[in-house]
């Protein structure tokens, strides 16, 4: 089957993320296709590049890095949610002036529409609320 | 049938009501994160209506030291019982 | 009862937070409107706090802050006009349907459990 | 005399119980963000207990169009007026 | 009722949330840690979910986080003694003392209404 | 008084941080010290400097900069809490081997000591939970 994921907390705060990366890995485990993680609310900031938890404990934008790398899971991040928050690549950190940048690829950031179409167009979309 | 996902407990949030509200008479739910609480013999009473549709997702409650202290009318599952929970559904709705 | 009923619609986005107090509240009409926009058929369920949405008079915040009653104004245009509401929220809060900004369906019991399994996505916020 | 400032509605979290369970018989609660709407007729009977003891946010009241619901006896105060609780009061202790 | 009652210690750490789902355990006993380690004489009450906290045979969660078992075991070494668990709310998770990780004091309930009037800051978690 | 706030929402998220600032500009009108905003769990979050909400909100970082450049209050970011959460400054940012950051003046890095000295050191602390 076609699965999707919206997590919606933030790292760290809440356990939606680490369960949202746990039920990913069960998913692909068991034979199906994850189609894309969609961040959005609080969850956008599991895309926050400079996040460097404890050594000793799970690194969250290395597991969703790693999840893209190895498997191809697009990891979407709801562009409005994420300027408002402090989340920006180079391209919007241009567009806005500003120097430096929060988020990089393979996080991208897209729209809402990108949500619907996930959510409609696969099997299973499951939500991680924070 | 669907499968409803509650991640708070009964003890805090009432949002369990709205789950069990908007719930058909086959629809099942399956406690996870904080809400395995709910899966306590004292306070499993909240989700009666569900008998023999409540589950519990079992690596929540090793992690909090509940694995052994669930009332006997729920269904414990792991990760792969939760994927596999989220198959035999049509569709998920999250409760948190 | 296991007869799937038919389809309402495409997307069911349940709110259950007032305005002001998060953000979800408007990101869930936000989701609704994009997938309105986008030609989708959608349904939004006020459940709980989220019913607060929907009295009349808000105001801005404080700050300034902009609330979502302008947002609600706008469901129209979209053509979202499928606007449920839970009969039993709405009385925990001692308000009726004249209380309210929009015109909206009040939901009993019965029908409130069959709204997810009519709509072939459902979003909560 | 403390006073208590609690931001969540009895609609959906139960944490106004914990607030109540800790509070002397002389501390005052101020209802402020989602927590106005417990200044409702149909809500209010949660906090009984404190009857002349309640307060609410004015401002929070206004963005939400409730400022003209709330029930007789909760007081309501504008920023000002919180400010003014807190002097007041030897300490704060805050719920959410 | 009206006279102050001797302080108990600086500070009060009312601890509301249970391991794992969220960060705010953590948070609250590293409030009170640093607060020891500073010399202050620190209380932590645990109610509702909080009183989970001391379950016994936690692990860490499936990611490998730490859970709060390991920082919990350090309160002694912090001389932070005073471990005060709601009663009604231990009652309401069907424990008794005997399930917890370390010794606690249970209150009543006109033991728990004067906890923060007797410490001189109350942070809660 | 000597009054302090310890701010625990995110920005945007929760209405924690536009109560605080509220609150914060109240007490200063009311003759009052304040002593220090320490930010704390997800309000760790408000000291990003990227931050972009859209012009017709208010903007969280430049109220609180404005507290700070108007009245000197002290903006005291838990460390711990923010380095989780991807927020750091240029100098934890060469520490960690990253480049570029996401938290600058005058929001200050600090550890939690300074949390209990302000709380215990004040009149008033006031907490705005998530």
């Amino acid at each position: 089957m076609r699965y999707a994921i919206l997590l919606l907390g933030g790292p760290y705060s809440a356990q939606a993320a680490h369960s949202a990366l746990r039920f990913a890995r069960a998913v692909l485990a068991r034979g199906h296709r994850l189609e894309g993680v969609f961040f959005y609310h609080d969850g956008v900031q599991n895309a926050a590049r400079l996040m460097a938890p404890p050594q000793d404990e799970p690194h969250l934008v290395d597991g969703w890095v790693g999840l893209n790398a190895e498997q191809g899971v697009p990891l979407m991040v709801c562009i409005a949610a994420a300027l408002r928050r402090g989340l920006m690549d180079e391209r919007e950190a241009t567009r806005h002036g500003k120097q430096g940048h929060s988020v990089e690829a393979p996080f991208e950031l897209t729209g809402l529409g990108q949500l619907v179409d996930l959510g409609l167009g696969c099997d299973r979309l499951v939500t991680f609320g924070p | 049938m669907l499968l409803h996902i509650l991640n708070r407990s009964p003890l805090s949030s009432l949002v369990y009501r709205q789950a069990i509200a908007t719930m058909g008479t086959e629809d099942r739910l399956l406690l996870i994160e904080d809400g395995v609480q709910g899966a306590l013999p004292t306070l499993v009473r909240h989700f009666e209506a569900l008998e023999g549709r409540l589950f519990a997702l079992r690596e929540d409650l090793v992690a909090r030291g509940l694995a052994g202290k669930c009332d006997a009318s729920v269904q414990v599952v792991d990760v792969d019982g939760f994927v596999e929970l989220t198959e035999e559904a049509e569709r998920t709705v999250s409760w948190y | 009862m296991t007869d799937v009923p038919p389809y309402h619609g495409d997307l069911l986005v349940i709110l259950r937070h007032g305005p002001h107090g998060s953000s979800l509240l408007r990101e869930g009409l936000d989701a609704a409107l994009v997938a309105a926009a986008f030609g989708r058929d959608v349904s939004l369920l006020f459940m709980g706090e989220g019913i607060s949405a929907l009295v009349r008079d808000q105001q801005v915040g404080p700050l300034g802050q902009k609330g979502t009653a302008a947002t609600l104004q706008m469901l129209e245009m979209y053509d979202i006009d499928r606007l449920l509401v839970d009969g039993e929220g709405l009385a925990g809060l001692g308000l009726a349907p004249r209380d309210l900004m929009l015109p909206v369906e009040v939901l009993d019991s019965s029908a409130m459990a069959v709204q997810p399994k009519v709509h072939r996505l459902v979003l909560t916020f």
